[in-house]
């Protein structure tokens, strides 16, 4: 394993003492339990805007946190979802009087955790609405199975909400936002190398050189299927079928378009990715108004990219293009 | 066999089940990890494990408490140290227990299974897995009947634990030929198939570890 | 070689079309040769700063083209100087009247084709002044050899002389600001892993499971010894210890600090960097006044980091905080 | 042996010694890859044969022009094709010989080897490395020395071209043992020591293509 870490076991409270050193106009982090908060949290009178999950996916969701985007982040164990009282925590530390959204990847885990912080805050009188972000078409999706995985979602929904609770919306609104960028939202994502969990010290599954894994998430999970390794425009061909299918998207809609670095994927890839992405969505009628093209899901040093477009009104571009200051996302 | 209906499981003796079953989750560690890189995310063994060392630093200080105290401690603790999908159904098997427990400073062994089956009552509740999902429940539920019957059919706790941890074996292995439909190895599809559930693997441990602790040495040899 | 490409001979020219269908209103490309310039030029009046090199170091150089940083890029083949005839093409584009800067970083390749350009450009009446980086103290510096590679002060010298361009200095002025900047500015390198050239398909040098090469520069060389992995703070401490014998950086100062990832390296890692320099700042009463953390300056698909040190007065914080617009750099 | 000091060079003969050149980079541009790829940046083959190839392309259409024309064509295709630091060296070498060769549409011998001590003279010029600093210089310098002494005492050009590559050759040999002080190489300091300059090497491919091409078939088995 070659990392530039300095002990397994304290990787993430190492790099937020990082965050908390690089960006002291934006954040605050706090240990023990576990979170990061917006530097003027709480903001009173405004809905906060919570996520979190296992680390190992920077610059979600530390990266996020600032004005117009996150209130609060709650970064897990590699890979792990955060505990109850990170959220809890949290959650006190940024209520302003308007409630809290949490902003959740559909994984087991982070349901179970956010669901018992729902509880504990909601006991201590914070009103707390939960999105439920699960977008990856690789996944089957069945009432009878855990559903799908949230993954690029995850950013836009964390934007637009962000936007719409710092222009003043009500908790219920900022909700109904997110729901529909998550019902308008679709990813897909593949894998050239797997990642290596710290904690593990070996790649969680090996590929060939000539193989790679179609369909894989942001954990070094395995992937829908093992296939031979193909060109970036077949590989983009294959991602962007399904996620076009899927919705469908319609012809003459509006996407943000999202190609997403696993993390170790060079951004001199990820552009002849949306090149071919954008050929694509000419072909559909397709318009791809807004783009971000780089990390910004990953899953610690694996190669591989991931593509998420979701399908814009007027309302979410709107909300997309308000003024937002993170470490990673700032306009 | 004849049940002994008179033993008093106490705090001095679950600590032992707990820091027994804290031993064998560091002992395996590795091997839970690794089962699940198959299937998930290859951090089961370090889940537990930073949980249940957190659960067995913290011990000797629930040991006076009573049950219901005791049993909530362990599950605060595992609540707020593993993460994961097995922070929240562990943690909610002990706090559950400890629900049951109410009122009470020693279990007879019935009503340790009953809590036990509360227990892993509530891990059902918490993910909604039933049988066949290839999780935990797989293995918690035909151990947690096996050591009723026993238990009904006059079994000793020990070789009713025993009963119990077989069938929690075998729950476990079952899983081996299972698709997941919940949790993570879900995303797997039929690609979930051929692997044993670390989950399941887990919760056999815990049973496992229980039987071991509650038979006289000479018998702790399965 | 595991690469989401179509065909290592053309990774360059698909990655620009990419670059424009991404950053219409940043930029736009041209083709053969091949150059980008920002969208709105050239700007009457405005000194033009121009910047290129081998490519595989994207962000650098077209991420950084835009209001604010640069006019042009003319991005060579992976790790290939660009040619005179891509310089002397993109300098007549930009060109407003008022002089054009070329900054260039200290390789031979880069230096032979930019001076070459330059003539060029002085024949046919356009005033050209070079800004020479030359920032790597793992190279020996002397009179005798080719001196030090230019990496991470390149960013630096980009943003602060095209915020002087772009505030309406003169060429000499932008050219002296940049002196600055280069006399100013430290850099050392650090790598886990080689890199990969599409053109070569196997990793330039090949690194054990145990070992980093300390020293390396941006174009997957090796580096200026091979030894030991270490931890992450005892490899920044080696970093640092070089830069800041160097300059010397005086207790007091202030600086402008970057944590680069080579490309491979999850930002999470980097934050573990970027927190034990802060330390090390604080134990020479150096004050870290901004920073830059993420892939700036990469060498495709290597893992490893480098820190660069810039000591920053009033007036290099100013332009440093100036506005910028480009794909890489933007508030 | 006596000197042909009658020979006319022409483009006809001139374009033969730059094809055979041309195929030579290409049929070991992973071999001068490979040299790079040990002090430098693993892409002087590939940087080589982009540029010849380009010349070579072109060829045909520069075959009729005056000498100082011919030149000067494989020059600025090598300039505006090349790139990195070979581009500007090798096209600044045949610019200096189109300029030497001007007015003219054939070159004796002497005229030949004048032509290609003023290019490489141009490249010393352009890359200001001296003897010993392990670049192409330390093959060009003593291949062009040779040439020149051999003609001087009257040997035939393939003869003094013979000499030339062999001195070329050795010149090159000498560069493993150097420390680089120009170039890439250069940044390695002490650890450049060791490893063969692949400008050296492509460097001595000129001298031998040109040695082979001037030489009759049957001469040509060096
Ligand atoms: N909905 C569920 N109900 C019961 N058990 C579950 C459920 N989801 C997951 N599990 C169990 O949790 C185990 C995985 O735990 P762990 O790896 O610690 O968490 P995570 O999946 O979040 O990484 C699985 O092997 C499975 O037995
Ligand atoms: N200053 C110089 N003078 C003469 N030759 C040089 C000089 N610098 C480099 N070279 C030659 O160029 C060769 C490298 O060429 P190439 O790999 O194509 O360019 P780059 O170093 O830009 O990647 C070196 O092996 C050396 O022979
Ligand atoms: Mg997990
Ligand atoms: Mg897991
Ligand atoms: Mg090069
Ligand atoms: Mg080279």
């Amino acid at each position: 394993m070659k990392k530039l870490i300095n002990n397994p076991s304290i990787v993430v409270e190492e790099a937020m003492l990082g965050m908390a050193r690089a960006h002291p106009h934006l954040l605050r982090a706090y240990f023990d339990p576990n979170y990061i908060v917006r530097a003027d949290a709480p903001r009173p009178g405004k809905v906060g805007v919570l996520s979190g999950g296992g680390s190992g996916h920077e610059p979600m969701h530390g990266g996020f946190v600032g004005a117009g985007m996150l209130d609060a982040a709650c970064p897990g164990r590699i890979f792990t979802s955060p505990t109850p009282d990170q959220i809890e925590a949290a959650s006190h530390a940024i209520h302003g009087g308007a409630g809290i959204l949490f902003i959740v990847k559909n994984y087991t885990g982070d349901i179970l955790n956010f669901d018992i912080a729902a509880e504990l805050c909601q006991a201590s009188g914070i009103d707390v609405a939960t999105l439920l972000i699960h977008d990856d078409v690789a996944v089957q999706d069945s009432l009878y199975t855990a559903g799908r995985r949230g993954v690029g979602v995850t950013v836009f929904a964390e934007k637009i909400c962000g936007a719409a609770a710092e222009a003043g919306a009500p908790l219920e609104r900022v909700a109904a936002i997110g729901r529909k960028v998550g019902q308008q939202g679709r990813s897909m994502g593949m894998a050239l190398t797997s990642c290596i969990v710290p904690a593990v010290g070996r790649p969680t599954f090996v590929l060939q050189e000539d193989e790679m894994e179609i369909g894989v998430g942001i954990h070094g999970e395995p992937g829908r299927e093992r296939v031979a390794l193909q060109t970036a425009d077949e590989i983009t061909d294959i991602l962007v079928a399904t996620i076009f299918d899927d919705l469908p998207f319609r012809r003459g809609s509006r996407v943000i378009a999202m190609v997403n670095g696993m993390g170790g994927t060079p951004l001199i890839e990820l552009y002849i990715i949306f090149r071919r992405l954008a050929r694509l969505c000419d072909d559909r009628n397709i318009t791809i108004s807004r783009n971000l093209i780089g990390n910004y899901v990953t899953s610690l040093e694996m190669a591989g990219c991931s593509i998420t477009l979701l399908e814009a009104d007027d309302e979410l571009l709107h909300l997309w293009d308000a003024p937002v200051h993170t470490a990673a996302l700032h306009w | 066999m004849t049940s002994d209906t008179t033993l008093n499981i106490d705090t001095a003796i679950l600590t032992d089940w707990i820091n027994r079953y804290a031993n064998q989750i560091s002992d395996n560690k590795a091997y839970l990890t690794e089962l699940d890189a198959e299937i998930g995310d290859a951090d089961h063994g370090i889940n537990m494990q930073h949980g249940f060392e957190a659960v067995q630093q913290r011990l000797p200080g629930f040991a006076g408490e009573p049950l219901s105290v005791f049993f909530k401690n362990i599950g605060m603790t595992l609540l707020s140290k593993v993460g994961g999908a097995s922070g929240p159904l562990y943690g909610t098997l002990f706090l559950r227990m400890g629900m049951a427990s109410a009122g009470k400073s020693t279990l007879t062994p019935i009503e340790f299974a009953e809590a036990l089956a509360v227990g892993v009552e509530g891990i059902r509740q918490r993910g909604s897995a039933r049988p066949g999902d290839k999780t935990m429940v797989d293995a918690l539920t035909p151990a947690v009947l096996a050591l009723h019957h026993a238990l009904e059919h006059g079994a000793t706790l020990c070789a009713a634990l025993q009963a119990a941890a077989a069938a929690g074996e075998a729950g476990m292995k079952a899983t081996i030929s299972m698709q997941a439909y919940k949790g993570r190895a879900s995303y797997l599809g039929p690609r979930s198939i051929g692997h044993q559930d670390p989950g399941a693997t887990s919760a056999y441990l815990l049973i496992k570890s229980a039987a071991e602790t509650f038979c006289p040495a000479e018998q702790a040899t399965r």
